[in-house]
C-alpha cells in the first residue's frame, strides 16, 4: 500500500468557514474525477488568519504538491508564503481572492476571479433598480459586514460606487460587523433599533444575509425593510422564493469556481499554461422567486 | 553575645505594638522584652493575639503602631527580610514548607546560597546536612519534604529557623502536631540554642512543656499583655486564671472513674483491621457510653485507622462491626448512615468551610434534618444549629458568624456538633485538642464526657499522652501497626502510656 | 470567657459579611446598570424603545441560560470554557436531527438535550474520577465540539423544517421573546437550588473547602459530574433556542460565547477561587454585559473597538468587586 | 523513633518520586513522539523530508517561544490566556512602527518588545496588587489587544518595509529557520532560569505554597509582575517574528494560539494547580502538538476534523500524565 498522497496532491486553502468553500471542494472533486484522477486534497480552513495560511503553505511546499489552490487571506500578507511555494516549484492557482497584481504576475499561474468590486457593484445596481421601481430615491441602507477580510471591503467599495452612480440619493446609515449568522442577526436587529425606518440591508456575505433576513422577520418589518446580500444557500434560495424580504443575492458559485480552479491547476501542471492568466468566474445575480426556484432545483445538495 | 544569659540588655524590645485586622483588634499596646539566652513562653487562649504579635516580630505583618527593636536596632518596614537580617527567625504556626522541594531547599527557602547567578546546590546541601545533625536529626537533605510525616516536617521547620543563627528565635506552637518523642527532640534543641545565648519566644498550649523549657512566661488576653510571671514560681491554675481572666481556672483534674457497662453488644467493634503500611492488625471494641483512647507515637497510624473505619480509606483486611451488624465495604456515606462520624486532626484544612457560618458548617453533614420536602428551611437550620451551639456551649456571637472567627476550641466543638447533627452515635475524634488552649481543652473534655454519658461511643485520639488519662476510660496503644497494649483504671497514667508507646 | 470577647467583633463581622461582602457588590452593579440606562437612554437613539428592550432580553438569554450553570461550576471552584462551541454544535445537532435524520422536531430536541447532558457529564467525570483539571477537560470539549459542528455541516447552515414548536421557541410568547422567558424561569430554579437545596449548599461547601466537604460525607464526584452535566444541558438548550431563532443550525455560531458567560459570572461577584457567589449577582452581570454590548452597537462604535471596551470593563468590574469584597471581609481566610 | 522509622518508606517514595512522577511522564511523551514519527513517516508522503522537518521547527517556534514563559506562569499557579491576541497585536505594532510611524525597523522592534513587557506587567500588577485572578486579568488583555489590533488596521495587513533585519528574522540562518533558533536559545535560558536561579526556584515555591514563600521573605508581587511581563515580552517577540515571516502585521493572526500554548504546557506535565512542571516537559509538549498538527495536514485530514482530534489528544495526554503522576506520588500532599 503506497503512502497517502503518492498519486497526486493538491494543497487547498479555504479563506474561512463559509459554505461557499464546501462548494469549491465539491467542484474540484467533480473536475478531477471527470479526468479520472483522484489526487489527494490537503485542505486548510485558514479562518481568515494569514499566519495559519503561511504555516500550511510552508508545509505543502515542503511536501511537494502538484499544485497549490488557494484563496489567500490577504493581498499582501500572503505574498511571502506564495512566493515560497512558487520557488519550491509548486504551481499556484488563486481563486476568489489573490495577492496584489504585481506579485501575482510573478508567483501565480492562474487566478479564478470573481471580482469582488464587480460583485458589490452588481448588488449596488440591483438595489438602485429596486428602489427606483419603488420610487424611493433616498433609501437608508444598513450594512452588515465581514470586513475583517479584504474581499468584503472590496465588495463594499464596488457596492458604493454602483450606488453612487445609479442612486445618488441613497445613504448608508450604519455599518457593523456580523459575519456569522448569529452575530449578524443581533447586529441587524440593533441597527433596526437605531434606525427604525431603515429601508434596506446590504449584507456582504452569506451569514450576514440570512442574519439580516431573520432580524427583519423577527422585527415584523417584512414589507418595509428589504435585504440584498451575497452568497446563495438553500436558506437564501427559500427566502428568494418567498420573495418578501430578500430582494436580491449576488453569488459566485463555489462549485464553478472549484471546477475552474482544478482545471487551471491541471493545465499548469501539464505545462499548457505559461504566465499569469486570469480565469473569470461567472458572477450571477439572483433577483427573484424564479431564480431562487431554479437554484434550488440545480443545487439539490445545497452546496453553493 | 553568646553565653551572656543575664539579660542585662534585651535581645528584643516590643514597645506599644498595636495591630488590627479589619474589625478585629488583634493586638493592643503590647510591651515585651526578652533577654539573650532567655526562653520566654507566650501563653494565652486561642485568639489572644500570640501569633499576631509573632507575625509582627517576624516582619510578616506591619504593626499599626509601636516599635520593635532587635539587638538595639529597630525593625522598620522592611518586612521578613529586614527582620531576618536583624536576626529574627521564626517557626510559624502554619506549616510553611514547600512540599515539592527537597529538605535542603526548604532550609534555605527564599535565600538560597548563590554562585554567580545560579544557586550553589553543593553549598546548600552541605549547610543543610550540618544544621540537621547539629540538631541530631538524620534526615536526607535531598528528600522531598512531601515524603515526610508531619512530625519530620515540623522538625525541618525548626532546623530552618536555627540555620539562620538567630538572635531571636520564635516558635509558634512547634509541638502542637507532635507527640512525646518528637517533643523531646524539639525541647532539647531549643534548650541547646538558648544556652548559646539566643533569645527564644515560645508559644504553646501545653503547660507541662512550658514548665520544662521556659524561664519566664508572658500571658496574653484579648490582644493585651496581662502579666509576665516566673515559670518556677507560678502554679498552673493561677496561670490559667490569668489567661481566662476568671478568678478560678477550669479544673483539669482527672475525673472520678466513670461506670461503663461493657456487657452488651459493642456499638463499634473492629477486628483485625489492616491499612498498609501503617496499620497491620488492630482490633478493639467500644461500648455505648464508653470513651476509648488511642495512644501511640506520631505516625503510629491512628489517623489512618480512623479514616478506614469511617470509610475514607479502603481497608486491606479485617472487619468493622456497627452495633452487631458487620459492614461489608465501609464508604463515607454508608458509615454516616450507620451513625459513624469522624472529626479530622487537621481542623483548618479538613474540618472547616471557612466562608460559611457556624450554622451551615454544622448542618453540612445532614441536610435531610433541616429540609421540608426538597427545601432547606433557614428556620430549621438556625434552630438545629442553635440547639447544638448551646448543648456544646459553643462561644459564638450568632449562629451565622463565619466559623473562622471562632477560637480554635469553639471551631473544634462546631466540627463535633456537625456529627451530633447527623445523629452519629459513634464519634471518632482525631486530635480534637490539637492547637486548642487549656481552658478550651477542659471544655472539650467535658463535652466528650457528656456525650458518652448520653450513650454514645467515642474514640479519642491524641498525640498528647498527658491528656488521655484525663478523658478516657480505656486506652489502646498502637505500636508497629498493632494494638500493642491496653490500659485502664489505675494503671492508666501518662508514664505507663509513654512506656507502652515507646516499648521496643 | 470567649463569648464576651468574641461577641462584639464577630457580630460586626457578620453584619459586614452580609451587607458588605455580598450585596455591596450587587448594589454597585445595580447602580452601574441604572447609570448605563440613563447615559444610553439619552445618547443612543432607540435604546429605550420597547423593541430594543425586548431584543436585549433575547440577547441576554443567550448568555444567561448558560451562565446560571456556569455560576454553580465556578462556585464549586471549577471552570467550564466549552459553552460557545457546545451551543453551536447543539444547534447543528437539533437541525440535523429534525431535517436530515428525520427524527421529527420534538425527538430531535430531546436527543440534543440528552447529548448535552452526555458531553457535560463526560467532562465532569474526567474531573471527578481522574482529577483532570476542569479547564483542560472543557478545553477538550471546546475543541472537539467546535470542530465537529463545522465538520458535520461543511460550515453550511442546516435548515430547520417549518414547525410550530420551533416557531414558538424562536419567537415570542405574549410579546416576550421565548428565550427570555426560559431564562427567567431557569433563573428562578437555579436561584432556588443554589440557596435552598442540599445540592446547592453542597456546591458551596465543595468550593469553600473540598477536603472538609469530603470529611463531612459529601459525595464530591457526584456533585462534580452533575455540575458539568448541567452546563452541558444548558448549552444544548441555548443551542436549540438559537437554531429556532435562526431557522437553521450553524457550526460556527456562538463563537467566544464562553468568555461572555464567564465574564458575566465573575462580574456578578462569583469568585474564581470558589465558595462564593450568587445567582442574583450573575443576573446583574448578564444585564451589564448585554446592556453594554447593545449600547455600543447603537452608538455605532466600531465593532473591533467594542472588544477593547469589553476587555477594559471586565477587568474594572472584577477589580472593583475584589476591592469591595476584600474591604468587607477581614477574617483569617482572607 | 519517628525520625528513623518513617525513613525507609519515604526514601522508597523519594526514588519513585524522582524517577516516577517527573520523568516517567517525559519518557512517555518521548515514546509518543517516536511512535508518531514512525507512523507518519511510513503513512504520510513527505513527512520525513528535510524541508518538512525544518517547517515543523518553524511552526514549533510559534508555540514554543510563548510556551516557555507560560510554563513558569502556570508553575506559579497562575494562567495566561492572552497570548494569541498579544502576538497579533505585536505584529501590527511593529509593522505600524516601522512603516507608518517611520521609526525604522530596529526601534520599532524595540518599542514592540517594550510594549509587550508593558501589557504583561500590567496584567501581573493587577494580579499581584489587587488579587484580580490572572484568568480575568489576561482575559481583559485578550479582549482588548485582540480588538485593538484589528481596530488600528481595519483588519488590513500593515506591510513591513523591506529590511535586511526583518528578512533574517523571517528567514533562515545556515538553513535553519530563525524563529527556531530563537526558540532553542530561549529554551536553554528558561531551562536554566527555572532550575538554577533563585528567581526560578521562587516561582516554584510561590506555586507550591504561596504562604510559605511569603513568610520566607520571597516578594510575591515582584515575582508575579515579572512572570506576566515575561510572557508579554515573549508574545511580542513571537509577534515580531510572525510579522517578519508574513512581511506584514496582521490584527487577526495567531487566533487561538493561547490554547495551543496552554495545551503544550499541560501536556508537558505542568500542573495547573501550580508548583510542578519542567521546561523539558513543555518542550516535548510543543513537539507533540506540532508533529500531530503537521501529520494531520499531510494525511489530508479535514481541517475541522483536526480540531476534534486535537481536543481528544489534549485530554488523553493530560489524563495519562495525571494518572502516571498520581501513581508515582502516593504521599499525602498529593
Ligand atoms: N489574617 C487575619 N485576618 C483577620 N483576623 C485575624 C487574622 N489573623 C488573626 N486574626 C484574629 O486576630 C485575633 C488574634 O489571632 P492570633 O492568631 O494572634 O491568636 P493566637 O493567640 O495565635 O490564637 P491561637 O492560640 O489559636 O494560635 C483572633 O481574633 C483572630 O481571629
Ligand atoms: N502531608 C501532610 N499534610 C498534612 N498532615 C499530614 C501530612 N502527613 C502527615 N500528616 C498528619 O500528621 C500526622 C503525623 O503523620 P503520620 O502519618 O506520621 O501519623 P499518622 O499516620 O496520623 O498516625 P498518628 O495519627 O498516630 O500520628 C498524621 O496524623 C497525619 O495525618
Ligand atoms: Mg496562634
Ligand atoms: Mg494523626
Amino acid at each position: 500500500a503506497g503512502r497517502i498522497g503518492e498519486d497526486g496532491r493538491y494543497g487547498v486553502v479555504y479563506l474561512d468557514a463559509q459554505g461557499f468553500y464546501a462548494g469549491v471542494r465539491a467542484g474540484m472533486q467533480q473536475e478531477t474525477e471527470s479526468r479520472g484522477a483522484s489526487p489527494q486534497l490537503l485542505e486548510l480552513n485558514a479562518q481568515g488568519d494569514a499566519s495559519k495560511e503561511s504555516t500550511f503553505v510552508d508545509q505543502v511546499s515542503a511536501a511537494q504538491m502538484d499544485a497549490l489552490i488557494l484563496s489567500p487571506a490577504s493581498e499582501t500578507a500572503s505574498v511571502p508564503a506564495i512566493e515560497l511555494a512558487h520557488e519550491s516549484g509548486i504551481p499556484v492557482v488563486c481563486y476568489n481572492t489573490c495577492i496584489e497584481e504585481a506579485a501575482a504576475e510573478r508567483f501565480v499561474s492562474a487566478y479564478v476571479l470573481g471580482d469582488p468590486q464587480e460583485f458589490g457593484a452588481m448588488l449596488g445596481a440591483q438595489v438602485a433598480r429596486h428602489f427606483r421601481s419603488e420610487g424611493n430615491l433616498e433609501p437608508s441602507i444598513g450594512v452588515v459586514n465581514c470586513e475583517f477580510v479584504e474581499v468584503c471591503i472590496h465588495r463594499r467599495e464596488g457596492f458604493e460606487r454602483a450606488l453612487e452612480a445609479d442612486l445618488p440619493g441613497a445613504r448608508i446609515v450604519a455599518n457593523q460587523q456580523g459575519a456569522t449568522i448569529d452575530e449578524a442577526v443581533d447586529v441587524a436587529d440593533r441597527i433596526l433599533t437605531a434606525h427604525p425606518d431603515l429601508d434596506a440591508f446590504f449584507a456582504q456575505a452569506g451569514g450576514a444575509t440570512m442574519g439580516a433576513v431573520r432580524a427583519v422577520q423577527a422585527r415584523g418589518r417584512v414589507g418595509q425593510t428589504v435585504v440584498f446580500g451575497g452568497d446563495m444557500s438553500t436558506e437564501a434560495a427559500n427566502e428568494l422564493v418567498a420573495g418578501d424580504v430578500l430582494k436580491g443575492v449576488v453569488d459566485i458559485s463555489g462549485i464553478t469556481v472549484g471546477r475552474l480552479a482544478a482545471e487551471a491547476a491541471e493545465q499548469v501542471r501539464s505545462g499548457r499554461n505559461d504566465g499569469y492568466t486570469i480565469v473569470p468566474a461567472p458572477i450571477e445575480l439572483f433577483d427573484g422567486p424564479e431564480r431562487g426556484q431554479e437554484w434550488l432545483e440545480t443545487h439539490p445538495d445545497g452546496l453553493p | 553575645m553568646a553565653g551572656d544569659a543575664a539579660g542585662s540588655e534585651s535581645a528584643v524590645v516590643v514597645d506599644g505594638v498595636t495591630k488590627h485586622y479589619g474589625a478585629v483588634q488583634a493586638l493592643t499596646d503590647a510591651h515585651l522584652r526578652v533577654a539573650p539566652g532567655e526562653v520566654r513562653a507566650l501563653l494565652g487562649r486561642n485568639g489572644a493575639g500570640k501569633s499576631t504579635l509573632i507575625r509582627v516580630l517576624s516582619g510578616v505583618e506591619r504593626a499599626d503602631a509601636g516599635t520593635v527593636t532587635v539587638a538595639g536596632r529597630e525593625l522598620g518596614s522592611g518586612g521578613v527580610r529586614a527582620a531576618g537580617e536583624l536576626g529574627v527567625s521564626t517557626v510559624h504556626q502554619e506549616l510553611s514548607l514547600v512540599t515539592g522541594f527537597s529538605v535542603a531547599e526548604n532550609l534555605y527557602l527564599g535565600n538560597w546560597p548563590r554562585r554567580g547567578a545560579a544557586i550553589d546546590h553543593a553549598a546548600m546541601r552541605r549547610g543543610a546536612a550540618e544544621v540537621l545533625d547539629r540538631l541530631g536529626l538524620d534526615i536526607d537533605p535531598d528528600r522531598p519534604v512531601g515524603d515526610l510525616s508531619l512530625a519530620l516536617r515540623q522538625l525541618v521547620e525548626i532546623s530552618r529557623a536555627v540555620r539562620e543563627n538567630p538572635t531571636l528565635l520564635i516558635l509558634d506552637e512547634p509541638t502542637s502536631a507532635l507527640a512525646a518523642a518528637e517533643v523531646d527532640v524539639v525541647l532539647s534543641a531549643v534548650g541547646r540554642i538558648a544556652r548559646a545565648g539566643v533569645a527564644v519566644l515560645y508559644v504553646s498550649h501545653r503547660l507541662e512543656e512550658i514548665r520544662r523549657i521556659a524561664d519566664t512566661a508572658t500571658v496574653m488576653r484579648d490582644g493585651r499583655i496581662v502579666e509576665t510571671v516566673d515559670v518556677d514560681k507560678a502554679d498552673t491554675s493561677a496561670v490559667v486564671a490569668l489567661m481566662t481572666g476568671e478568678r478560678t481556672g477550669p479544673s483539669v483534674q482527672r475525673p472520678a472513674a466513670r461506670a461503663v457497662d461493657r456487657t452488651g453488644t459493642p456499638l463499634l467493634s473492629v477486628r483485625g483491621l489492616a491499612v498498609p503500611p501503617k496499620v497491620v492488625d488492630v482490633s478493639f471494641d467500644v461500648h455505648p457510653g464508653e470513651i476509648l483512647g488511642l495512644g501511640g507515637l506520631m505516625g503510629s497510624g491512628r489517623t489512618e485507622l480512623l479514616r478506614a473505619i469511617a470509610g475514607f480509606d479502603p481497608a486491606r483486611g479485617g472487619t468493622v462491626t456497627i452495633d452487631g451488624t458487620p459492614v461489608a465495604a465501609p464508604t463515607p456515606a454508608a458509615m454516616k448512615q450507620l451513625g459513624v462520624g469522624m472529626t479530622p486532626e487537621d481542623r483548618k484544612h479538613e474540618g472547616l468551610v471557612p466562608l460559611m457560618g457556624v450554622d451551615e458548617n454544622i448542618v453540612l453533614s445532614a441536610y435531610g434534618a433541616v429540609r421540608s420536602g426538597p427545601t432547606i428551611r433557614p428556620g430549621l437550620v438556625r434552630r438545629a444549629a442553635t440547639a447544638l451551639i448551646s448543648r456544646l456551649s459553643i462561644a459564638t456571637a450568632s449562629p451565622d458568624t463565619p466559623i473562622v472567627n471562632l477560637s480554635g476550641g469553639n471551631q473544634q466543638k462546631a466540627v463535633i456538633a456537625r456529627w451530633l447533627h447527623a445523629g452519629s452515635r459513634i464519634l471518632l475524634l482525631d486530635e480534637p485538642t490539637r492547637g486548642v488552649d487549656v481552658a478550651a481543652k477542659a471544655e472539650i473534655y467535658r463535652v466528650v464526657r457528656e456525650l458518652a454519658d448520653e450513650g454514645n461511643a467515642i474514640v479519642f485520639v491524641s498525640g498528647e499522652l498527658e491528656e488521655l488519662p484525663l478523658v478516657c476510660d480505656r486506652v489502646v496503644v498502637l505500636r508497629d501497626g498493632r494494638a500493642a497494649d491496653e490500659l485502664s483504671g489505675p494503671d492508666l497514667t501518662t508514664e505507663s502510656l509513654l512506656s507502652a508507646a515507646m516499648a521496643a | 470567657m470567649t463569648v464576651t470577647d468574641s461577641a462584639p467583633r464577630s457580630r460586626a463581622d457578620a453584619v459586614r459579611h452580609r451587607l458588605g461582602g455580598r450585596s455591596l457588590n450587587e448594589i454597585g452593579l445595580l447602580a452601574a446598570i441604572v447609570l448605563l440606562y440613563v447615559v444610553l437612554g439619552s445618547s443612543a437613539a432607540g435604546f429605550l424603545s420597547l423593541d430594543n428592550q425586548l431584543g436585549m432580553l433575547r440577547d441576554a438569554a443567550t448568555i444567561g441560560i448558560a451562565a446560571w450553570g456556569v455560576t454553580l461550576v465556578i462556585i464549586a471552584g471549577e471552570i467550564d470554557i466549552s459553552v460557545g462551541p457546545a451551543v453551536a454544535f447543539a444547534s447543528v445537532l437539533v437541525a440535523k436531527g429534525a431535517a436530515e435524520w428525520g427524527l421529527g422536531v420534538a425527538p430531535a430536541i430531546l436527543m440534543t438535550l440528552l447529548a448535552g447532558l452526555g458531553w457535560g457529564a463526560l467532562a465532569g467525570w474526567l474531573r471527578a474520577r481522574f482529577d483532570v483539571p476542569s479547564f483542560i477537560a472543557t478545553l477538550g470539549v471546546w475543541s472537539a465540539l467546535g470542530g465537529l459542528g463545522l465538520y458535520l455541516t461543511d460550515a453550511l447552515p442546516v435548515v430547520l423544517p417549518e414547525s410550530g414548536l420551533m416557531t414558538v421557541l424562536g419567537g415570542t410568547i405574549l410579546g416576550i421573546p421565548t428565550p427570555a422567558i426560559v431564562m427567567i424561569v431557569l433563573f428562578a430554579v437555579f436561584a432556588y437550588v443554589a440557596r435552598y437545596t442540599a445540592y446547592g449548599r453542597s456546591v458551596y461547601a465543595v468550593g469553600g473547602n473540598p477536603a472538609a466537604a469530603r470529611m463531612a460525607g459529601i459525595d464530591l464526584a457526584r456533585i462534580r459530574v452533575l455540575l458539568f452535566a448541567t452546563t452541558g444541558l444548558l448549552a444544548a438548550l441555548t443551542g436549540i433556542l438559537l437554531a429556532a431563532r435562526l431557522g437553521s443550525g450553524n457550526g460556527g455560531a456562538a463563537a467566544g460565547l464562553e468568555f461572555d458567560v464567564i465574564a458575566a459570572v465573575v462580574i456578578g461577584g462569583t469568585a474564581l477561587a470558589g465558595g462564593r457567589g450568587t445567582m442574583l449577582g450573575t443576573l446583574l452581570g448578564v444585564a451589564v454585559i448585554t446592556v453594554i454590548g447593545n449600547g455600543l452597537v447603537l452608538l455605532g462604535v466600531d465593532s473591533f473597538l467594542q472588544n477593547v471596551i469589553r476587555g477594559v470593563i471586565i477587568v474594572v468590574a472584577v477589580l472593583v468587586n475584589v476591592i469591595i469584597t476584600r474591604r468587607a471581609r477581614a477574617t483569617r481566610e482572607s
